[in-house]
């Protein structure tokens, strides 16, 4: 069956951050916290790339080993969505996990984070999808109106690929042999235990 | 796995030194500096290998000249820059104002939640377990250690108000913060299976809650009790004969003490150091980002040489911020876990372990033949005082 | 007796305290992600 | 404002069943996958129209009772298709338009963010007027009342031209081209808008080398290029989405990238070769890449030949910059620039981008047209591929520029001759001599009177000077009084700090716009100033023009928002107010009172426009375009089949003759491969047919199918009379034509489009077929050549490459040389320079209201290489006093990096509400104050105006840095 994977190509990431905006517009994020957020190596010498980055919905989470109330749970197409209902903000998962995904909204708050924030995939959350409850939980279902997650629908060169994984795979591969050099598909290794592209 | 490895070390006073397998660096003239197959063996085998060939093969990020054509990543290659990010070597920028927005990735996680899952949570119960166990058994051979001689019918105050209140303070909060915190270990093995995910989510939300703030009563009462009693915790000779008897407890009469004999001042001691450590790693943990602690710590560990001769490699001291609450949260669980194991043996013999023993802290005035036997030194002492008088040594 | 009640009562005070008082004074996600030039609300 | 986008009660009853078809199918997603992102990220498919095919399922199965309304981003000029899911009207969503063949559905920071207008939480909520130094809130009426009753008087005591009308690029084209009129109306050509600043000087030097000043490509053709050669453009930050196409090219067509820029810009960071030159050196640099092309004998020979006049004389001025000058003057190393020179012959067609670092200069003439010498030396004009693609800034500034909102000229180039307004007189159906008398008159240097509508006004980069300046100097009968900032960011202009004294000094000052802008805070007025809400594009509609000279149409979102109101019904209320609404009005249906009819509007400036071909794009057509976007190619923007079968996306002009003439646009211009009728042209005949004996028309080479077969002057009526062509003209064309001026009546002035028509008929070009003049003797500097900035740190290049002497022209007195013979350099070394920053735009008072987008850039900052830091003492993020050497200062963070140059600063120019270190936030109106506020780096930027355009200098000038 399908896996969804992100895929981010740095080759071609200009740190436009429409990512990030239309992840917020979408999901109507508050200010502060960051599903996604880009990053730049290097910035301003040559071979300054960079990076879009959320949560990569890993084959083998870690935020959902660790989670006390194991709150977390995997759709069919691997993407790893997460409870607000059961969350207690203990932060756990963002000890675990590698990317920084989770979000809290009261990050320094005597420990009392609030209920933990992060990339859904646009696949919305336990609530029944579409229903107002889901969209002020975990923002917009995307996934059941039979779309992909605003964020690589919405990128300025392409660069980040969103959807099944062998479709992100084959498309990047053409990208490669086009260039004749490298791999610019950052955190495969770490999310899906394979080298990108 | 090394730094955690460490942590047991300073902390369970190295228990588990013989896990480590120091390992010399290999020739790897063959590969040309890259790694070679001992590398990949050592890595397979869970060994810790000095990777510093890896770690420090990033290239030369700013080294093209401008006016050169320009590379596809300037002087890296895609290896060199990845690993740049793998070994949190490269130089980050973000315009995300998140906390630790510039840690891109942390591999400390995984070697975290297998420790926190596996071991910690094993050796744990089995500490836990075992301490009671010897316990139960204890009480069966030797049953309630009475008092010996005829009782005076006079009593004697032992412990002030002040005293007593810090005390309860402390063991107050203690009970409720080793009880909430063992739910937030052990809750998802035990209580999810038999209550269910909802209920057990409401009760972690409450106890996570109670754990977060009756943790400032802890601290207050901490250091009360270690203004209140640490001269009278000062090792002196006379502890040496009191341990050399066993303190008595198998018989052959009792070994002289002052206010607190030896092993009353061992319980204090580990009080004192394991209760700083939970405290200060819990107020780190308190203060996400705030308060981390760990690179100076294990600055300080590697200045002693201790780790390089465990693990083979110096610590990592530029920690993300993840890997220190990584560290803060483990030493804050071993430490608990032990404290709790001393605690029991110190509430039993407080209580049902020995007759006349619980009076000192619910009145304070002890029977003094119960106090002749346990602290004959102190009881002089007092008795001198009333006479107004000191003793001749 | 008393002073063991005694601390269990300023146990739970402390713990009250601190749980609805602290918060006030702690700083949320927007605070901490907003600099000087910058107002909210 | 902030309703729940999702409305589950409405949706669920849609989904349940398509949408339980796609949760199946996507459990193997290719079902829908190829309707998303991918498909069109996928190389081969980066033009997929598969991607409108299946989302159109997506669509409906995500529509309930969610109506989707397609709309054009407002930002830059790429022209990125909006969908907004609006439900009960309120704009609950925001898809990607994958039909757009102009962005494919990808959008930048912000693009993405733009359904913030929606909330606007920031925005200026009602008309406000300062009164004693409070803000009140007023009525519309009081504020119309008291404007129009103020702006009156001032007219009594000091004429019209006292009052100054500064339009904007964020105007649709009718609403630009109604400001353009009703300037006219008032009787003042003290009008004018961000052109000025952005790319008058490209509109000059371009339109003067071969014809029309615009892009002459498009940002889909650049997949054709074998080279992309940007210079003074940092696409990736300013244009991010036009990066889709060129990282086409590149990966595609293994098309090297050369960016030219003082920084090694987030674009350079994807280029295959960066060349970094001194600030302002742009002339020298690229006749340095000439040199070396013409010692290697690389240039297109045939080409010149027959296209091209006086490139001998650029020759003669091109052989004096050797490698070593070019060095030295410029620190580009000669064997790079060989490099370079070689990369652009080896791989043609190549095209060349540039934006603001080359327009922006005391020279920016002479940059755009050397820019436009090394294509017509390569050859790679009038090509698929090739072409100057001059990336415009606002969404509509291209727009805005040819619909005249400008003090030199009336719409559609025409400029201010009686002639012209005879023109527009005629189209307007007005009395020419009631237009005369409500202009003002001036005596001229023979003492004689002059009508003030043939002079042109002053530019809005000196509308300060305007004011300032003792009216004995000026040609302005008086002081400019009163000054209207109709969708204008101050802090975008230089010398922030006398503009606060000019604002000081007026009698009134309003602003419309639908945030309060800096103009609100920067003076310390008490009274007198005016904020009026216009509504955003979002909630109007109207018609506007991409870069590449397409248009589109926009829909209505949204109801506006507040009390705010549409700017044609602002000007509507105006001109009531000032009592001509019915003239003004007089061909353009009123949906009622003041509500002017837009499509009624855009058919009048189609009445009009003949010389660029804004004639042929008829609301409908436009609509036709816009609900067929899947219809159109996305390289060649051709329709394939389809309603618009054969048009090119946007109509791009010029669309000759009039819409039931069909003409299809023209994709590329000068591009004589295609017949005239398709799309094809020639350069232009403007610049007469002769000059010192040599001939200006093109020798022996023509469009397709072209009927005259050689070049051929502009067309009259006495032309087609000679070509024995006039029997082509219909009665009711011949008519038309014998009413304006008989046989002299031309393919501009002919409001049939008959000329047009049968020129076009015969395959020619109604603006004739001439060369190309490398040469443009009507400017200061008919061979363009490097002069040194006014504040230049090189005091030993100031001899020998020095600036023009002082002169007067758009009514004021301009300083070239009085300034530069002053040496700055040493007590201010560093040269400052400024640009943009991805999530802003422009003077930033829209997106720093838009907290998606100010969370991201929270403070204003200075780059500074390390070098000069650590030489300054100055630590990476600490507050810095950079100081300009006019001694205006701003308070800034330090940013320590290698992306500028040694010896050289950054600042970028989007921030503004804070003055030499001053918070001015509590000087907003209650809650209309930007998130994020900052100095504006164009306080410390400093005097400087272009020889020709009044461009103001922002690029290069000087400034030192210190510890705050």
């Amino acid at each position: 069956m399908a896996r969804s994977k992100f895929l981010v190509d740095a080759e071609r990431c200009i740190e436009c951050n429409a990512c990030v905006t239309a992840c917020k517009n979408e999901h109507e994020v508050p200010w502060g916290i960051n599903r996604r957020k880009v990053v730049t190596i290097n910035d301003g010498s040559p071979g300054e790339r960079s990076i879009s980055v959320a949560c990569m919905h890993c084959s083998d989470a870690p935020c959902m080993a660790v989670c006390p109330v194991d709150c977390f749970y995997q759709t069919s197409e691997g993407v790893v969505l997460h409870s607000k209902d059961l969350c207690i903000g203990c932060g756990y998962c963002f000890y675990a996990c590698p990317f920084g995904a989770p979000q809290f909204p009261q990050a320094g708050n005597f420990g009392s984070r609030g209920k933990m924030d992060k990339c859904t995939f646009c696949a919305g959350g336990p609530e029944e999808n579409h229903s107002t409850a889901e969209f002020a939980k975990y923002g917009r279902n995307r996934i059941a109106e039979g779309k992909l997650p605003i964020c690589a629908e919405m990128c300025a060169t392409k660069a980040l690929l969103a959807g099944d994984g062998d479709d992100v795979s084959s498309i990047y591969r053409e990208r490669i042999v086009a260039r004749g050099f490298g791999s610019g598909a950052w955190g495969w290794g770490t999310a899906y235990d394979q080298k990108g592209g | 796995m090394a730094p955690i490895r460490l942590i047991l070390t300073v902390l369970a006073f190295a228990l588990m030194t013989g896990f480590a397998h120091a390992q010399e660096t290999p020739d790897r003239s063959s590969t040309g500096g890259a790694q070679t197959l001992e590398d990949i063996m050592a890595r397979q085998k869970q060994l810790t290998i000095d990777d510093s060939f890896r770690s420090d093969a990033l290239g030369d990020p700013e080294g093209q000249p401008l006016d050169d054509q320009l590379g596809t990543r300037g002087g890296a290659s895609d290896a060199e820059l990845w690993r740049g990010l793998r070994y949190g070597a490269a130089n980050i920028t973000t315009s995300s104002r998140g906390p630790a927005a510039t840690t891109l990735i942390q591999d400390g996680g995984m070697a975290w939640l297998e420790f926190r899952q596996g071991p910690l949570q094993q050796y744990g119960s089995y500490l836990i377990g075992g301490t009671l166990l010897a316990l139960a058994l204890f009480y069966l051979i030797r049953g309630k250690i009475r008092i010996d001689g005829p009782k005076t019918g006079t009593t004697i105050l032992r412990f002030k108000s002040i005293e007593r209140f810090a005390h309860w303070m402390l063991a107050g909060s203690f009970l409720i913060l080793g009880l909430t915190g063992l739910v937030s270990l052990f809750g998802r093995k035990v209580i999810i299976p038999w209550l269910g995910h909802d209920s057990f989510s409401t009760i972690a939300i409450a106890s996570k809650w109670v754990h977060n703030n009756i943790s400032w009563g802890f601290i207050i009462a901490l250091v009360m009790i270690f203004v209140l009693w640490v001269v009278h915790n000062l090792p002196d000779r006379t502890d040496i004969k009191w341990l050399l008897k066993g303190g008595g407890i198998f018989g052959g009469g009792h070994p002289p003490a002052k206010k607190f004999n030896a092993g009353q001042k061992l319980i204090f001691w580990s009080v004192i150091v394991f209760g700083s450590v939970i405290s200060a790693t819990g107020l780190s943990l308190l203060f996400p980002f705030e308060l981390p602690a760990f690179a100076t710590v294990f600055d300080l560990a590697n200045a002693t040489g201790l780790p390089q001769s465990i693990n083979g490699v110096a610590l990592n001291t530029t920690l993300a911020p993840h890997e220190d609450m990584q560290f803060a949260q483990l030493s804050h669980s071993i430490a608990s876990l032990i404290l709790i194991a001393i605690i029991f043996a110190h509430i039993y013999i407080g209580s049902v372990g020995m007759e006349g023993a619980y009076d000192a802290m619910a009145s304070g005035e002890v029977e003094k033949q119960w106090a002749r036997e346990h602290h004959s030194l102190w009881v002089e002492e007092v008795e001198a005082k009333e006479a107004g008088q000191t003793p001749a040594e | 007796m008393k002073p063991m009640l005694a601390a269990f009562a300023v146990l739970a005070l402390i713990t009250v305290v601190a749980g609805f008082g602290l918060p006030e004074i702690g700083f949320s996600a927007q605070e901490q992600g907003s600099g000087d030039a910058v107002r909210l609300n | 404002m902030l309703r729940k986008k999702t409305n589950g009660v409405a949706r669920r009853p849609q989904r349940t069943g398509i949408l339980s078809d796609i949760a199946e199918k996507s459990v193997d997603r290719r079902a829908f996958l190829r309707g998303s992102g991918l498909a069109i990220g996928g190389l081969a498919a980066i033009s997929a129209t598969a991607g409108s095919v299946t989302q159109a399922s997506a669509q409906t199965a995500a529509s309930g009772a969610v109506e989707t309304i397609k709309s054009v981003c407002t930002h830059c000029s790429v022209g990125c298709t909006v969908i907004a899911e609006v439900s009960n009207g309120v704009w609950t969503g925001q898809e990607p338009g994958w039909d757009s063949p102009f962005n494919l559905g990808a959008h930048c920071a912000k693009g993405a963010a733009v359904r913030e207008h929606a909330h606007g939480e920031r925005r200026l909520k009602y008309p406000m007027k300062k009164e004693g130094g409070e803000w009140k809130r007023i009525s519309w009426e009081q504020a119309i009342d008291e404007i129009g009753d103020g702006m009156m008087n001032i007219r009594e005591e000091s004429g019209p031209d006292s009052v100054y009308w500064l339009g904007s690029a964020k105007h649709n084209n009718e609403q630009a081209y109604l400001f353009r009129k009703f300037a006219a109306y008032w009787g003042t050509n003290n009008v004018d808008h961000q052109a000025r600043i952005c790319h008058s000087t490209t509109v000059a030097g371009v339109a003067n080398t071969w014809g029309y000043g615009a892009m002459t490509n498009s940002y889909n053709d650049i997949h054709n290029s074998k080279a992309i050669f940007m210079i003074g453009s940092n696409a990736a930050e300013a244009h991010p989405v036009s990066l889709l196409h060129i990282l086409k090219a590149k990966e595609q067509n293994n098309a090297p990238v050369i960016v030219c820029d003082p920084r090694f810009t987030r674009t350079a960071a994807h280029a295959d070769e960066y060349v970094r030159f001194r600030p302002g050196t742009d002339v020298a640099l690229v006749w340095g890449i000439l040199w070396h092309i013409f010692e290697n004998g690389w240039e297109d020979q045939e080409f010149i030949r027959t296209r091209v006049w006086g490139m001998d004389q650029i020759k003669e001025e091109v052989a004096s910059w050797t490698p070593e000058e070019v060095e030295r003057v410029t620190g580009a190393p000669g064997e790079q620039l060989e490099r370079v020179a070689r990369t652009l012959a080896n791989n043609r067609p190549g095209t060349v981008i540039w934006c603001m670092g080359g327009t922006q200069h005391t020279n920016g003439n002479n940059n755009t047209r050397a820019y436009c010498v090394l294509q017509l030396a390569l050859g790679n004009m009038g090509t698929s591929g090739g072409g100057t693609n001059i990336f415009r800034g606002h969404d509509n500034v291209q727009g805005a520029t040819d619909l005249g909102v400008l003090s030199h000229t009336l719409p559609g180039y025409y400029g201010l001759a009686a002639g012209s307004w005879a023109h527009w007189a005629r189209v307007w159906g007005e009395d020419l001599d009631w237009l005369k008398d409500q202009f003002d008159m001036i005596k001229d240097s023979a003492g004689k009177d002059k009508n003030l509508m043939n002079l042109t006004g002053i530019p809005v980069s000196r509308w300060i000077d305007g004011v300032l300046e003792d009216p004995e100097n000026m040609d302005n009968p008086d002081k400019v009084r009163a000054m209207v900032l109709w969708g204008h960011a101050p802090n975008s202009q230089t010398r922030q700090k006398e503009m606060k004294t000019a604002m000081e000094k007026l009698d009134m000052l309003v602003v419309v716009d639908p945030y309060p802008t800096v103009s609100a805070v920067l003076h310390d007025r008490t009274d007198g100033v005016y904020l009026l809400p216009a509504c955003t594009q979002f909630e109007t509609r109207g018609s506007v023009t991409a870069s590449n000279r397409s248009l589109q149409w926009r829909d209505k979102v949204v109801e506006p928002l507040f009390e705010s109101l549409p700017d044609e019904v602002i000007m509507a209320k105006l001109a009531n107010k000032f009592g001509w609404a019915d003239r003004f009005f007089r061909n353009i249906e009123m949906d009622d009172a003041e509500t002017p009819n837009v499509e009624s509007i855009t058919r009048e400036f189609n009445a009009g426009m003949w010389t660029v071909g804004y004639t042929g794009q008829s609301p409908e057509r436009i609509k036709l375009h816009m609900a067929n976007q899947h219809t159109f190619d996305t390289t060649t923007l051709q329709a394939i089949g389809g309603p618009a079968d054969g048009d090119y996306y946007g109509m791009p002009w010029p669309c000759w003759g009039t819409p039931e003439m069909k003409h299809p646009g023209t994709p590329n211009l000068y591009d004589m491969s295609k017949p005239v009728s398709e799309g094809g042209l020639t350069f232009r005949a403007r610049f007469g047919v002769e000059r010192d004996g040599d001939n200006l028309l093109a020798e022996g080479v023509y469009s397709a199918k072209s009927e005259i077969k050689d070049g051929y002057p502009e067309f009259t009526m006495q032309m087609l009379m000679d070509l024995g062509w006039d029997g082509d003209l219909t009665a009711d064309e011949r008519a038309a034509i014998d009413a304006v001026a008989g046989p002299n009546t031309n393919w501009k002035t002919d409001l049939s489009g008959g000329i047009q028509r049968v020129a076009i008929k015969h395959e020619c070009a109604p603006f004739g077929n001439a060369k190309a003049r490398a040469v443009v003797w009507t400017f200061p500097d008919p061979v363009p050549v490097h002069r040194e900035p006014l504040y230049s740190n090189r005091r030993d290049l100031v001899a020998d490459y020095p600036t023009y002497e002082d002169r007067k022209f758009y009514r004021l007195p301009t300083l070239y040389a009085s300034i530069q013979k002053q040496d700055f350099s040493k007590e201010y070394p560093l040269i400052l320079t400024s640009g943009r920053l991805v999530e802003y735009e422009g003077g930033g008072d829209e997106s720093r209201s838009n907290p998606w987008l100010a969370e991201l850039q929270q403070d204003m900052f200075v780059e500074i290489h390390r070098r000069d830091a650590n030489n300054l003492g100055v630590r990476d993020g600490a507050d810095v006093w950079v100081e300009g050497p006019e001694g205006a200062k701003v308070k800034v963070k330090a940013m320590i990096t290698e992306r500028v140059g040694e010896g050289v600063a950054f600042m970028p120019f989007h921030f503004g509400g804070h003055l030499e270190g001053k918070d001015l936030r509590d000087k907003y109106p209650e809650g209309a104050d930007p998130y994020v506020l900052g100095e504006s780096s164009n306080t410390a930027q400093t005097y400087g105006y272009d020889s020709v355009t009044q461009m103001q200098e922002t690029k290069a000038t000087l400034c030192k840095i210190s510890a705050a």
